[in-house]
């Protein structure tokens, strides 16, 4: 009987494909996935995507309502805001703004956040408690608030908000890190391979790492859901993005002074941000209990 | 118990220090002169700006510049307002009862929803009830609040006109603004039509704590379900079904004061979502609180008045989630037992 | 002569750092001191806290020492040098799952010696992990699994394959087979003996289990409070306990589960 | 109870209870006519200066002495921090005059904000002094004859404090409240202010004209137009002053809400800081304003309901002049002068959009965004700014901006309110003069008009004033509007005048 043969049939999936076969059982879990794709591609493809730039006023179509609508056009399929700009457009647009941006700044902070709560939590020095229940309680103070901070010290904008809401996610990430390596460097498994003479880095890099995944993924979605979040509210308050910026929160903002008379106006960019957060979120959530369920077989 | 009190006093004294020095040092951090920052008061005649400058330490070190802030921060004077000159302190004593008034109520709300529902998600684990319950909440946690507000506002205020869309009451009862809480001033006023206003004050109030409840309502049904479901698979459970207990004993007297536990443990975060939110929404229905005073003065530059609004939030969270520690370890002995072993 | 293995006036204190003023001290180890020769097999035995998984760690570097010193052959091991030390003494740990990494594949962890201690390729890696495999009677295919796909009786066995790919002279078990059904403890004696007639090692056990400790160890230390209570020939141990204290722990019987 | 009062909802603040200091319609329309009286109205209907507080007044010869006698009985407001002993008099005339005339009077000085209306039509320097005769008559002497002196009389700017309240004040040290807790002889009286929130007035019982129909007015603060109008839909509003003009057609449309309108002089611009370069060049401003397509800000923002404006002075007046030539879209010739200037690639700059809703815009932060897109066309990069609306008074005399969205509502129907308080030399110090522009000729000009009484002769002067206007376009004019304010069907006894402020004394709620 020839090994191979042997070898391949016993051959059991790898932690990563058995998570995305426990994903992709949860019916929820695959369309949020569907939808948080599609948003992704409009972040990438607004310009091929968008019938027309985002702030083209088109004063002969002012406040149109979708197409679907008896007064609606099919030359603007979502209708028109109070200025006469492509609703569809903006909102693609606004994936950028709201969706992209955020995204980039959650990568951002993990990239810095990441790496010095491993570091953190590798070198020995100061274990106080006190100074860990300190952190634990600054930290609770809420992201949107400290946010508020940041923007009132360097003032309202975008590029502000963005900045802001990077440096709040930054401590988030390293104490979840922290604490998640903190938690696996005294296990068995680590102290096995810290015996069989692994360097430092490899300890942290292959051995503990994997381990610590499931908390980072958490936290991953958690910060993109706090990010689009909290600059959708920085916009809405008119601290974020200023106009003529098709972002949803500050589009949200404006469309309340038209939301009796053109509802959709209102309706559109909000349900767009909502979709955005309950897709996050799903996958997030489905992604979190796949990875319990994997490591409960 | 003293000395884990005592432990956590002494975490809330160093973490408010910390706060008063970063709310010091913001008076540096934001542009323009770091005195008019702190004290709001700007005038070109030079001799009232040394007094000022004088009476803060800026004619000494920054060490003594702290100690002069923090005296003053103590003896209530926070500086004045940029915008109107009006003292801050004034300011945040009418309006911290208003936010205050909000963020309590809206806790009532959300655990007199929040709970049942992960009780009845946790017991019906896997069927619709607890289907229809998570989705419903992952939804709703999902919906930004002042898209909610706006909605609400749309549908209940405008389309069906049950309720009023902005204030705490119908200014025409001219209740005198004491406290800054309608509900308080309501009480204490001497009032010919006080039921009336009452009902005035309940519509009033209704959709804000609505939309305020919404989110911790869910976080709390999801935090309850994940609780109760680990706490009826223990093994006291289990005995005590096997002692005979009907199931609504082992439901009532077991499970569900074990789930409020941990439950308990997570409500620092959910309020300090809960403060947010309630920002936003003192925004958006013109409620005259901490949060829509702090965000309206970031976009007006009233940096005495930023410094004030941010202290004061953030004192209350750091305030409230030390509380909850506490009343968890009063409540919960054992766990403060695990605390010493672990620390 | 120069014994395979020296223990002198080991000390180890825990803080225990419940207070926040006052520390407490415990002392874990007070001042033991033992030579092992080459080929023995050294059981430890004592009640709960009585130091003598702290001492099987120390010497097996997993715990540093308060004060002492370890030799090897008239060598003072070096507590931070888990290179020099990992190709001479190795371990085992008690929980199977929990020593071995869940996210990496049997045979990644088992290359992790090689990986840093030797510069065969990685064909001779393979090669070795393979060999390894074999001796402890798993098959080379296990190399690619992970371990929640596993036994727990492949698991030990594949813990075991770790202990001995660099081919030590110690290998450490902490309560190594206390966790396995009896069928299973027996497989794993047999396959340990087997090895240690086969690379001639020393075997350092703690084991709760008079019956294991009297089939395969060829001393007995017994501990208490930190300190070393006896340490003599298995026989003498077993014929004649000098106080009550060992006799109470010779009696135990283990029921199995 | 309820049915008692009147709910008014208010667009902003009052940044002051006293309208000596103030120039903003907001704060005027919350005060001016609630609170006080004048000496001389202006009435619509007779189209003539009428007595108020003053029964009759002469001018001597020279135009230089103006002898007034006052009505009697007129009682001042009792509240809880002021129980007047005795009614107006002469002394207290002089005592309101004195206060901002005076720079050595005990309450000049506490104002931070100057006296910005008077300082700006020159009266300041044109009163030479108050004499009193007797208790109900006295004689105001004027350096030189000023044609617009009675019009500004009648403005809801000089109005007529107490003397006596004043007195009071100064022996408690407490001089700052005579404008935080006014005393007045108005149809109402102060209540209670809690900023924000709302603003409460109570009947004055001797009012000299008989009591006010409503027993209360609460003026509540609601910045955003929208909101105003739902409060209004959900009836948590009685009167809503300046309705967003998108909701004119259906507010109108509609039974249950009533919708008043009235003329109203007034213009909306867009002033460029003169002083900061680059509007200090002529051709910045002109090809700044050639890039604005004003017919599409007509149609979006006022939704119709205003007149493109040619002129700084409104239509209506009969000294209008208009040059369309001077304000026409033309993006190409803006691109040349802007290139002629020196900046072919544009610059980019900011507008301050007025954060209030005002007859003459009501809603200029949309306004600003269309022009910021108009703008990017020719290469301007316009950033939008906005604060709260005291701050932005504030920050606009100090002439921190590089432009504004404002306008103009006229306190008179005398041309000579568009002029000297936007544009003159004087009106760059008080501050109200948006653009910062000082243009001597200009100033001759609009002096020389006020000299005479000759209607003929100020037409002449008027038009070459404009002329300069559209030449040098300091500032560009963009509409003039219409006034409205909607209310509940069962408010009774509206009446929209088309100077000056809110006046309630007649409003009540009748059946619903």
């Amino acid at each position: 009987m020839p090994t191979p043969k042997l070898y391949y049939e016993e051959r059991t999936p790898s932690p990563l494909e058995q998570v995305w076969v426990q994903f992709r059982h949860n019916m929820w879990a695959m369309i949020a996935l569907h939808i948080l794709g599609a948003i992704v591609l409009f972040t990438l493809f607004a310009p091929v995507l968008a019938p027309y730039s985002p702030n083209t006023q088109f004063t002969d179509a002012l406040s149109m309502p979708p197409a679907w609508t008896e007064e609606g056009t099919i030359r603007f399929l979502l209708g028109t805001d109070e200025l006469g700009r492509d609703m569809l457009s903006r909102l693609l647009y606004g994936a950028r703004l709201s969706f992209g941006l955020p995204f980039l700044v959650v990568l951002a902070a993990a990239a810095i956040g990441i790496p010095l709560g491993a570091l953190a939590a590798m070198s020995v020095g100061v274990k106080s408690s006190t100074l860990k229940h300190l952190l634990d309680v600054l930290l609770s103070i809420p992201s949107l608030l400290l946010a508020l901070i940041i923007v009132a010290i360097l003032g309202p904008g975008l590029d502000n908000a963005l900045l802001a809401i990077w440096l709040v996610l930054i401590p988030q990430f390293l104490h979840a890190t922290r604490n998640a390596v903190h938690d696996q460097r005294h296990r068995e498994y680590v102290i096995a391979s810290r015996l069989n003479g692994v360097s430092q880095w490899y300890l942290l890099s292959v051995v503990i790492f994997p381990n610590t995944v499931k908390v980072l993924v958490v936290q991953l979605t958690m910060a993109l859901s706090t990010a689009i979040l909290d600059i959708a509210a920085l916009g809405f308050l008119g601290l974020g993005a200023q106009s003529p910026a098709p972002e949803w929160g500050s589009m949200l903002a404006k469309s309340v002074e038209v939301a009796y008379s053109s509802p959709w106006v209102m309706a559109l960019p909000g349900f767009a941000l909502f979709m955005t957060l309950v897709s996050v979120n799903v996958v997030g959530d489905s992604l979190k209990s796949a990875i319990d369920e994997r490591i409960k077989r | 118990m003293t000395r884990y009190l005592l432990r956590q006093l002494s975490l809330l004294l160093v973490t408010l220090f910390l706060l008063t020095v970063l709310s010091f040092s913001l008076g540096y951090w934001f542009p323009g002169d770091a005195l008019v920052n702190l004290s709001g008061v700007q005038t070109l005649d030079s001799a009232l700006y040394q007094q000022v400058a004088s009476s803060r330490g800026f004619d000494s070190n920054i060490l003594v510049q702290y100690f002069r802030y923090l005296s003053h921060l103590l003896q209530g004077d926070w500086g004045v307002s940029l915008q109107d000159g009006t003292p801050v302190w004034n300011e945040v004593k009418a309006r911290f009862p208003a936010t205050m008034e909000l963020a309590v109520l809206a806790s009532i709300l959300a655990l007199m929803l929040g709970i049942p529902m992960g009780i009845i998600s946790a017991l019906n684990l896997g069927r619709w009830p607890d289907r229809f319950l998570m989705g419903l909440s992952l939804s709703a946690y999902s919906i930004p609040v002042f898209w909610l507000a706006q909605l609400f506002i749309l549908v209940f205020a405008v389309n069906l006109q049950w309720f009023p869309i902005a204030g705490q009451i119908n200014p025409l009862y001219n209740i005198e603004p004491v406290t800054g809480s309608i509900v308080l001033d309501l009480a204490r006023a001497d009032h010919p039509a006080k039921s009336a206003a009452l009902v005035d004050v309940l519509r009033h109030l209704l959709l804000p704590l609505l939309v305020l409840a919404v989110m911790p309502a869910t976080l709390l049904a999801r935090l309850t379900r994940a609780a109760m479901h680990d706490v009826l698979r223990r093994n006291y459970i289990k005995s005590a079904r096997a002692k005979g207990l009907t199931a609504s004993q082992v439901i009532f007297k077991h499970a569900v004061p074990n789930t409020m536990q941990s439950v308990t443990r997570d409500l620092g975060v959910i309020f300090s979502f809960l403060i947010t939110n309630t920002m936003i929404t003192e925004v958006i229905f013109s409620w005259p609180g901490l949060g829509s005073w702090l965000i309206r003065s970031i976009y007006e530059r009233d940096y005495p008045v930023m410094q004030a609004g941010l202290l004061t939030l953030a004192a209350l969270i750091l305030l409230v989630n030390v509380l909850l520690n506490l009343l968890h370890a009063w409540r919960y002995p054992q766990i403060r037992q695990e605390l010493y072993a672990n620390a | 002569m120069t014994s395979l293995l020296r223990v002198e006036n080991l000390n180890k204190a825990y803080l225990h750092k419940g207070r926040w003023w006052a520390p407490k001290r415990i002392r874990a180890l007070n001042n033991v001191s033992f030579d092992l020769e080459s080929g023995q097999t050294l059981a430890i035995m004592g009640e709960t806290g009585s130091g003598k998984s702290s001492l099987a760690k120390i010497i097996a570097g997993a715990e540093r020492p308060s004060s002492g010193t370890v030799y090897l052959r008239g060598k003072p091991l070096k507590a931070q040098d888990y290179r020099f030390r990992c190709r001479h003494i190795r371990m085992v740990f008690q929980d199977t799952d929990a020593s071995l990494n869940p996210h990496l594949t049997i045979g990644r962890q088992l290359e992790e010696p090689l990986l840093f201690n030797t510069h065969l390729s990685s064909e001779q890696r393979r090669e070795t992990v393979s060999e390894a495999l074999l001796k402890v009677g798993l098959l080379p295919e296990h190399a690619v699994f992970h371990s929640h796909m596993m036994s727990t009786g492949q698991k030990q066995r594949a813990c075991i394959a770790r202990a001995i790919m660099l081919n030590p002279d110690v290998i450490v078990a902490d309560e190594a087979l206390a966790a396995l059904d009896s069928s299973i403890r027996a497989q794993i004696i047999n396959l340990l003996l087997d090895l240690q007639r086969d690379m001639k090692m020393s075997y350092v056990f703690v084991s709760h289990s008079p019956e294991i400790i009297r089939h395969i160890a060829d001393k007995v230390m017994i501990m208490r409070h930190g300190e070393i209570v006896t340490y003599e020939d298995t026989a003498s141990v077993f014929n004649k306990p000098v106080d009550g204290y060992t006799e109470s722990l010779l009696q135990q019987t283990y029921t199995l589960s | 109870m309820l049915s008692e009062g009147l709910l008014y909802c208010a667009e902003g603040n009052p940044e002051s209870f006293n309208p000596q200091l103030v120039t903003s319609g907001t704060t005027l329309d919350m005060t001016a006519n609630l609170l006080y009286d004048r000496l001389i109205e202006y009435s619509d209907e007779a189209k003539e200066y009428v007595p108020a507080l003053a029964e009759s007044w002469q001018i001597n010869e020279d135009g230089t002495e103006y002898s007034f006698t006052l009505r009697e009985g007129v009682e001042f407001h009792q509240t809880r921090y002021f129980t007047p002993t005795r009614p107006l008099t002469a002394t207290d005339v002089q005592f309101s005059f004195e206060r901002w005339l005076n720079t050595d009077h005990p309450f000049h000085l506490i104002s931070m904000t100057g006296y910005p209306f008077f300082s700006a039509v020159g009266l300041d320097r044109l009163i030479q002094r108050i004499e009193v005769k007797d208790d109900h008559n006295f004689t105001i002497h004027l350096h030189e004859p000023d044609s617009s002196f009675i019009a500004n009389l009648a403005t809801d700017f000089a109005v007529i404090l107490s003397a006596e309240y004043g007195e009071q004040l100064i022996a408690e040290d407490n001089r700052v409240a005579l404008d935080n807790l006014p005393v007045g002889t108005g149809p109402f009286k102060f209540q209670h202010f809690r900023k924000d929130v709302s603003l409460s007035y109570r009947r004055h019982p001797d009012y000299w004209q008989g009591a006010a129909k409503s027993e209360r007015v609460v003026f509540r603060i609601i910045p955003s137009d929208h909101k105003r109008i739902l409060m209004l839909l959900t009836k948590d509003c009685d009167i809503v002053p300046y309705p967003p003009a998108r909701d004119l057609d259906n507010l109108d449309a509609r039974d249950d809400i009533n919708l008043y309108s009235t003329v109203s002089p007034n213009t909306a611009f867009w002033a460029f800081n003169t002083q900061k370069p680059p509007f200090d060049d002529v051709r910045v401003r002109q090809a700044l304003i050639h890039a604005i397509d004003r017919e599409s800000i007509v149609k979006a923002v006022y939704f119709g309901h205003a007149a493109l404006a040619q002129s700084i002075l409104p239509n209506t007046s009969w000294a209008h002049f208009s040059d369309e030539e001077a304000y026409t879209y033309d993006p190409v010739a803006a691109r040349e002068l802007l290139a002629d200037a020196g900046y072919p690639n544009g610059f980019s700059m900011n507008i301050w959009a007025l954060p209030v809703q005002r007859a003459y815009n009501p809603n200029a932060r949309k306004m600003a965004e269309l022009m910021q897109s108009d703008l990017a066309n020719i290469g301007v990069q316009v950033n939008i700014v906005s604060y709260e609306w005291s701050t932005f008074r504030r920050r606009l005399a100090d002439g921190d901006h590089d432009s504004v969205l404002i306008g103009w509502s006229g306190d008179n129907p005398d041309p000579d309110n568009f002029f000297r308080p936007l544009l003159s030399c004087a009106a760059v110090q008080s501050g109200s003069n948006r653009a910062r522009w000082c243009e001597p000729r200009f100033d001759r000009l609009v002096m020389s008009a006020i000299r005479t009484a000759d209607r003929d002769e100020r037409l002449a002067f008027y038009r070459e004033a404009q002329e300069l206007l559209n030449n040098q376009v300091p500032l560009m004019p963009i509409v003039h509007s219409m006034r409205y304010k909607a209310t509940q069907p069962y408010i009774e006894g509206m009446h929209l005048e088309p100077y000056g402020g809110t006046r309630l004394l007649n409003t009540h709620k009748g059946q619903p």
